[in-house]
């Protein structure tokens, strides 16, 4: 049938379409090694003296391992455009309200009143 | 070009035999349906249950301030009354109004789906909300809440004895409905488009619902948060909140915020869809500037939730936060100024019919104007300092929602009324409801402005007789509004029997929708259609008429 | 397109390639797969600013009280917490393999991934319900029976900590909010995980799932990731404060 | 916009619009900006009302079907929707600017300010004056003379509203907030709570009463409750110890509190503080919250056991040490002679050892 043949050509060239990506014991085996791994770093470096970058070592670990498994386990590397921009909006959105909130806490000491 | 039209004949039209209404039968088939359409209908008889429950304690309230003293009712007897009014208004009422029902309606309909993406889940929806009203009611029942709509810490938490919790739990399911409601639309806009139905052929409703949707997505979930907490500390006394325990319960209005500020503009953008839908209709042009109108809806949308701590001017915010918030909360402003003149420029050279829908977006378009340019002096954070928790912001955001979204919604519900009942509203006393309407709402919310700025605080059972006079011009511009409000109900109901038959496109429309049959079938469309042509696009509409009439007549 | 037309049009059917999975509101069956994955991505994005609020509170405070914030979080027994995060992501591999093996179609490998992923979510609670009790034990739950007692004087088996000044040890009842706020939130999302985890078990030994239609199976695997990844976010932010101190 | 009509229409129309109740008294020195900001958005509003409107109705007119019974499509048009979008941004943007003006105005306190406390308590306002004065749902306040409230509450959000003044501001539980004025007209006003707080919320109401210097003088002097804050703040840092470490010997364990107030302490954390009132509430609080360098934090709480009045003569008390408070305090209350006031010449070091007054005022009990 002519139209239907017209939408399939239609939703094929929608740009969020894609093809089906199995991904394989091996990778998950190697991210699964891979967040081991972090764990067992993020553990030790809190250990180490490091003043205020304690924090930051341990966000910024926790943010790999999070996107080792959002990018793998969760299939986002091989996920169309509209995921990734799901996502992004997600975190956006998210950062939005620590951030404009942090304005006020981190302001109200400025000045005298 | 030629843009006229001939009207169908309507004496000689039928209904359709097959609809979504009669393709089955019994309470059942309602209650378990997955169609969208049918979704619709339950959202729009609960919502105006609700509605009204909201407007008796609008009535009350207005009773007790006829008079200076707390003479009718108990000072407490009235926190309740307002309490369960905002309450019930928001979060039953406005948010879901247009989306759920009109929204639910149409969406499938205008990008040439078969239904929404997630029927169960739409059907789910649909249960929360009634559960959430069901825990609003028993709230109201078993003595009521007083903490206003906006669940202020330490007093919501440490301070009342009232059924808090019950109410916070109606407001955590009812925003999970509306959670699902706004997952719905947005996957639906992104994956149940029909072919050649690209994103700047859709009509401005779905757009705007889609920038709606996204609120609802990322802003309800934090009240959600919020509320958990609220509750939390309520019933075993964590301490988040608690400024004994070390909490900063301006945190509290932060996170609420976050989550209210976004929520009038999911309250009013569905809303701003509706206006574009009638304006063009009855204009027969296509909207001014439809990319702009288009992108104003995301841009509030992405802004709104840059603005929140404006309703915390006075608070206790630094004041250089507070001043980062008043210049973004400027900058929101001006999307809907370009909304507001485009609509107005979409009559400009076009052929202009005064049918109900329209009058009532022109009363929308007056009044949104009014109470958005009198947000503007709220958003200005010096006038905010004399203006805010008084009833100049009362006055604002009635202009706002009652002026503004909830005459959108008269709008759609008389628009859309042949689409979903294959009959059409008497035109003459409906235009004589919005008339009322119009000169009713006006005398009831102008006054308050004067009275803001006077100084009349917002939550008082009793106030200093000085501020009579323009209470009681209030009281009686509510009765005439409710008068206003009660006419349609009744007609609606009239027209359900006696209405004349509307025939599939009684505007001469040009969406998707009025291009089906109405009452729609329950698959909406016989086959996929195919759209190769733009939105509001009134010479293929004529095209396709005179085709029509040469065929089929 | 009038009326009548269409009233006479029965629903058609016919020409489209039919699937015992296809819903008719669909196209086809890729349309569906895109259409529930994105609804579930986007019910996570919901998740996401759930939690955000939480971590906002978190970050909060942290910055004002960060004295009993380290003293609340070296109460959190490392080895307990450690081992509850390395069987969070043993949870994730197994979740993954689960869909693997769906996506393969072998029956018997899904139901065993999945098992072992209920297993695996089982401990994680068990552990923290050790965790939990351990906690009222010591009089840490705030509201309950929190005493903040504990952080006045010398803690015998933290040697290295020193005494908090009593307004701030005060102010562990605040870590200890949020630490069972947020766990506990977590804790509840592994509940409803293992729950729904349990019904896809059954309904994959009966075979669904391995026979092309595994989206289900997908979008719990999304799901049980993305408790897992709140989870990589929790563990150093309640139990790794500053513990060379 | 006072600046820009003659003084003389000006009052008129204030005169006007007050007279028909749609414009209350202009009674501070805030009230002619608040005003003058407010006229403008009106009038910003009014053209933007008066151009919508115009476009509507004019369009419906020309362009209703029977005149024009075929519509031309247009597109839309980039330079008008420019000019749409720049021109109220601009508008907006001048609000925004104006109201931060006014904005910091309001909320920054000039430094000769007299200072009036404010307690908010479910369901009343209690003002306490430096002299001692203490006034329930009312306020007595100078005309002419900048004065200051700070203000704290014991359980929920209040908001301390004199709409006369155009002036309002929360009043939270466990921080001080601060707002100013300058009373300019004699009269009596009204004073509102209006932060929804409960159930008698509408009931928490009192009048802000402007006198002319001399009735101001008059009054203190008749209303005084024999003790000034400072006295009782001064009891209290005994009675509750305070000394024992904040001796201002040397060898003393805490520091010497006399002249801190208003000067900058640098903390353990190195950054520095101003010592304000919020810094002192704090600090006896909350003391590890900012410890003061040099010290160990051993200083205890007193969380809970100290009222917030307590806290407002603890809080004067040592602003007052700065300077010889006894000399000023004469200037508020009446010569009544205070048991306490020849007991030291040195107002901290050398009453150690004195016996603690049975449960002075603010104690909890
Ligand atoms: C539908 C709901 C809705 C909408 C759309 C808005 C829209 C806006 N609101 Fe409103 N608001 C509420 C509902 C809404 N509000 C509610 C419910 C409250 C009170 C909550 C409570 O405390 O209980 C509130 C409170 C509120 C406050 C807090 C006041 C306080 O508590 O102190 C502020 C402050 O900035 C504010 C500002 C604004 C602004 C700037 C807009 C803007 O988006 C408006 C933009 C629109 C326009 C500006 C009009 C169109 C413009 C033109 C036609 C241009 C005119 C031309 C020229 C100037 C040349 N609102
Ligand atoms: C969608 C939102 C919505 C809607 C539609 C309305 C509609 C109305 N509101 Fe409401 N209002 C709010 C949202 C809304 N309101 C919110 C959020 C608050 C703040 C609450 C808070 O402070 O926490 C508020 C507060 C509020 C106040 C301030 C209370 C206070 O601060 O003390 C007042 C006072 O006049 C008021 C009046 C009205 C009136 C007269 C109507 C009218 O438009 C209603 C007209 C409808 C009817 C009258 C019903 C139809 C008629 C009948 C059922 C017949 C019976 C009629 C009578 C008994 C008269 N509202
Ligand atoms: C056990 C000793 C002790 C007692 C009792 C004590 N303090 Fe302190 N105080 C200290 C020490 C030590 C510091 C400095 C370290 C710090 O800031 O915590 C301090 C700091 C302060 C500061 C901040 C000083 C600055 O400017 O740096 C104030 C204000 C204060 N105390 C007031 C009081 C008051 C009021 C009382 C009684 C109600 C009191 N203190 C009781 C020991 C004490
Ligand atoms: Cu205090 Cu309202
Ligand atoms: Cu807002």
């Amino acid at each position: 049938m002519s139209e239907e043949t017209h939408a399939q050509e239609i939703l094929d060239t929608e740009p969020t379409h894609h093809e089906e990506h199995i991904v394989g014991p091996r990778v998950y085996g190697i991210i699964f090694g891979l967040l081991m791994l972090f764990t067992a770093i993020t553990v030790g470096a809190s250990y180490i003296d490091m003043y205020a970058f304690n924090a930051v070592v341990a966000l910024a670990i926790a943010c790999i391992k999070a996107v080792l498994v959002i990018l793998f386990f969760m299939h986002v590397k091989y996920s169309s455009r509209l995921t990734k921009l799901t996502v992004a909006a997600g975190f956006f959105t998210f950062v939005v309200l620590i951030t404009m909130t942090m304005t006020d806490y981190i302001s109200r000491a400025w000045g005298l009143w | 070009m030629s843009t006229i039209v001939m009207l169908p004949d309507q004496q000689t039209a039928s209904l359709p035999k097959r609809s979504y209404l009669n393709e089955e039968y019994g309470l059942k088939s309602w209650l378990l349906t997955g169609d969208h359409k049918r979704i619709a209908i339950l959202y729009l008889i609960s919502i105006t249950i609700f509605f009204f429950i909201g407007g008796f304690f609008a009535g009350m309230i207005r009773l007790e301030l006829l008079t200076p003293p707390s003479d009718l009712m108990a000072a407490d007897t009235y926190n309740k009354m307002f309490t369960m009014h905002g309450i019930i208004m928001v979060f039953l009422f406005l948010v879901p109004s247009v989306p759920a029902t009109i929204g639910n309606f149409l969406i499938p309909i205008m990008v040439g789906a078969k239904d929404l993406a997630f029927p169960k889940i739409n059907l789910l929806s649909w249960y929360l909300y009634v559960l959430g009203g069901i825990l609003v009611l028993a709230a109201l029942t078993l003595g009521g809440v007083d903490t206003g709509w906006t669940f202020t810490t330490p007093l919501s938490t440490h301070y009342l004895n009232t059924h808090v919790i019950t109410a916070g739990l109606a407001i955590f399911v009812a925003g999970f409905s509306s959670i699902f409601t706004g997952l719905n639309f947005i996957v639906t806009i992104h994956r149940m488009r029909a072919p050649g139905m690209t994103w700047f052929r859709l009509p401005l409703f779905v757009w705007s619902h889609y920038a709606a949707s996204v609120l609802m997505v990322l802003g309800t979930p934090v009240l959600a948060i919020t509320l958990v907490l609220v509750i939390l500390e309520r019933v075993i006394g964590i301490g988040v909140f608690d400024p004994a325990k070390g909490g900063d319960p301006l945190l509290f209005q932060h996170l609420f915020w976050f989550y209210s500020h976004p929520a009038v503009y999911i309250m009013i953008l569905p809303g701003f869809g509706v206006i574009s839908e009638v304006i063009s209709t009855f204009s027969r042009k296509r909207v001014f500037g439809y990319t702009a109108v288009a992108f104003s809806s995301v841009a509030i949308a992405v802004f709104g939730f840059f603005v929140w701590a404006h309703h915390m001017f006075i608070m206790g915010v630094s004041n250089y936060s507070a001043l980062v918030f008043s210049l973004l909360t400027m900058l929101v402003a001006v999307p809907s100024a370009i909304k507001i003149f485009n609509w107005s420029f979409t009559l400009y050279k076009g052929s202009i019919t005064f049918e109900t829908p329209m009058l009532y977006a022109f009363g929308f378009i007056g009044l949104f104007t009014i109470g958005g340019l009198t947000g503007v002096f709220l958003g200005s954070m010096g006038m905010d300092i004399h203006l805010t928790e008084t009833y100049f912001i009362v006055a604002h955001f009635h202009f706002v929602m009652v002026g503004g979204m909830l005459m959108a919604f008269l709008a759609g519900i008389h628009f859309w009324w042949p689409k979903m009942t294959g009959r059409m509203y008497p035109e003459g006393i409906s235009k004589l409801a919005a008339l009322t309407t119009f000169i009713g709402f006006n005398l009831t919310f102008f006054p308050q402005f004067i009275l803001g700025y006077l100084g009349m605080p917002r939550r008082y059972a009793a106030y200093p007789p000085e501020f009579q006079v323009l209470n009681v011009l209030s009281t009686a511009g509510a009765t005439v509004l409710g008068v206003g409000y009660v006419l349609p109900l009744l007609y609606l109901a009239w027209s359900l029997k006696y209405g004349k038959i509307a025939g599939s496109n009684p505007w001469q429309a040009t969406g998707l929708e009025w291009q089906i049959q109405s009452p729609p079938l329950t698959t909406n469309f016989v086959e996929t259609p195919v759209v190769d042509y733009e939105a509001y696009d009134y010479e293929w509409l004529a095209n396709k008429t005179k085709h029509e009439v040469q065929t089929v007549g | 397109m009038d009326s009548q037309v269409i009233a006479t049009h029965p629903e058609e059917h016919a020409e489209h390639e039919h699937s015992p999975y296809l819903r008719h509101h669909f196209a086809n069956l890729e349309q569906q797969r895109e259409t529930s994955t994105f609804g579930m991505w986007l019910f996570l994005l919901t998740e996401i600013m759930f939690f955000g609020g939480l971590f906002c509170a978190y970050l909060i405070y942290r910055n004002w009280y960060y004295p009993a914030f380290v003293a609340g979080s070296h109460q959190l027994s490392i080895a307990l917490g450690a081992t509850n995060t390395a069987v969070l992501i043993c949870s994730s591999f197994t979740m993954a393999m689960a869909v693997y093996s769906s996506e393969m179609r072998w029956r018997k490998a899904l139901v065993g991934w999945l098992l072992a992923t209920i297993v695996l979510g089982g401990v994680f609670l068990g552990i923290k319900a050790v965790e939990y009790r351990e906690k009222w034990e010591k009089r840490h739950v705030p509201g309950l029976n929190f005493s903040a007692a504990g952080f006045t004087h010398q803690d015998p088996n933290y040697p290295e900590d020193k005494p908090l000044a009593p307004d701030m040890a005060e102010k562990t009842q605040v870590y200890f909010s949020l630490y069972f706020a947020m766990t506990g939130m977590h804790a509840l999302h592994m509940i409803i995980g293992v729950s729904i985890l349990i019904i896809l078990v059954i309904r994959a030994w009966g075979g669904a799932y391995t026979q092309g239609h595994m989206t289900t199976v997908e979008n719990f695997g999304l799901y049980w990731h993305f408790v897992d990844i709140v989870w990589i976010f929790l563990f150093p932010l309640l139990y790794l404060i500053s513990r060379h101190q | 916009m006072h600046y820009f009509i003659s003084p003389v229409l000006w009052q008129f129309l204030v005169n006007w619009l007050t007279h028909f109740a749609l414009f209350p008294p202009e009674a501070s020195s805030i009230a002619p900006y608040a005003d003058a900001l407010y006229f403008f958005l009106i009038l910003i509003s009014l053209v933007g009302m008066a151009l919508v409107l115009a476009l509507v109705t004019g369009f419906s007119i020309l362009y209703r079907k029977e005149r024009n019974p075929e519509a031309t499509q247009i597109e839309g048009s980039t330079l008008l929707e420019a000019t749409w979008t720049i021109i109220p941004l601009a508008l907006f943007m001048v609000c925004f600017v104006w109201g931060a003006l006014l904005y910091f105005r309001i909320y920054n306190p000039p430094t000769n300010a007299m200072n009036i406390y404010i307690v908010g308590k479910q369901w009343m306002w209690k003002a306490e004056h430096p002299g001692g004065q203490h006034e329930i749902n009312a306020l007595h306040v100078p005309l002419g003379r900048p004065v200051q409230l700070t203000m704290i509450s014991q359980d929920v959000f209040h908001s301390y509203s004199i709409p006369a003044f155009r002036v309002k501001r929360e009043v939270i539980p466990g921080r001080y907030t601060t707002v100013w004025f300058t009373a300019t007209q004699p009269g009596t006003y009204h004073l509102f709570c209006t932060q929804y707080c409960g159930t008698l919320h509408s009931e928490m109401i009192g009048e802000v009463t402007v006198m002319k210097p001399e009735e101001y003088q008059a009054w203190t002097e008749g209303s005084t409750s024999g003790m000034s804050l400072a006295q009782n703040g001064e009891r209290l840092f005994a009675s509750l110890g305070c000394n024992a470490c904040h001796s201002g010997n040397a060898g003393a364990r805490g520091p010497n509190l006399a002249e801190s107030y208003s000067t900058r302490v640098q903390l353990t954390s190195g950054s520095y503080a101003m010592v304000d009132d919020a810094f002192l509430r704090d600090s006896i609080l909350n003391p590890t919250m900012h410890t003061t360098a040099g010290y160990a934090p051993i200083m205890p709480t007193y969380q809970g056991q100290i009222s917030e009045e307590g806290l407002i003569d603890l809080v004067e008390y040592i602003k007052k040490l700065n300077t010889n408070y006894r000399v000023q305090q004469t200037l508020n209350t009446s010569q009544i002679q205070s048991p306490v006031q020849n007991q030291a010449q040195s107002p901290v070091a050398t009453r150690v050892q004195q016996p603690a007054p049975a449960a002075p005022a603010g104690v909890k009990p």
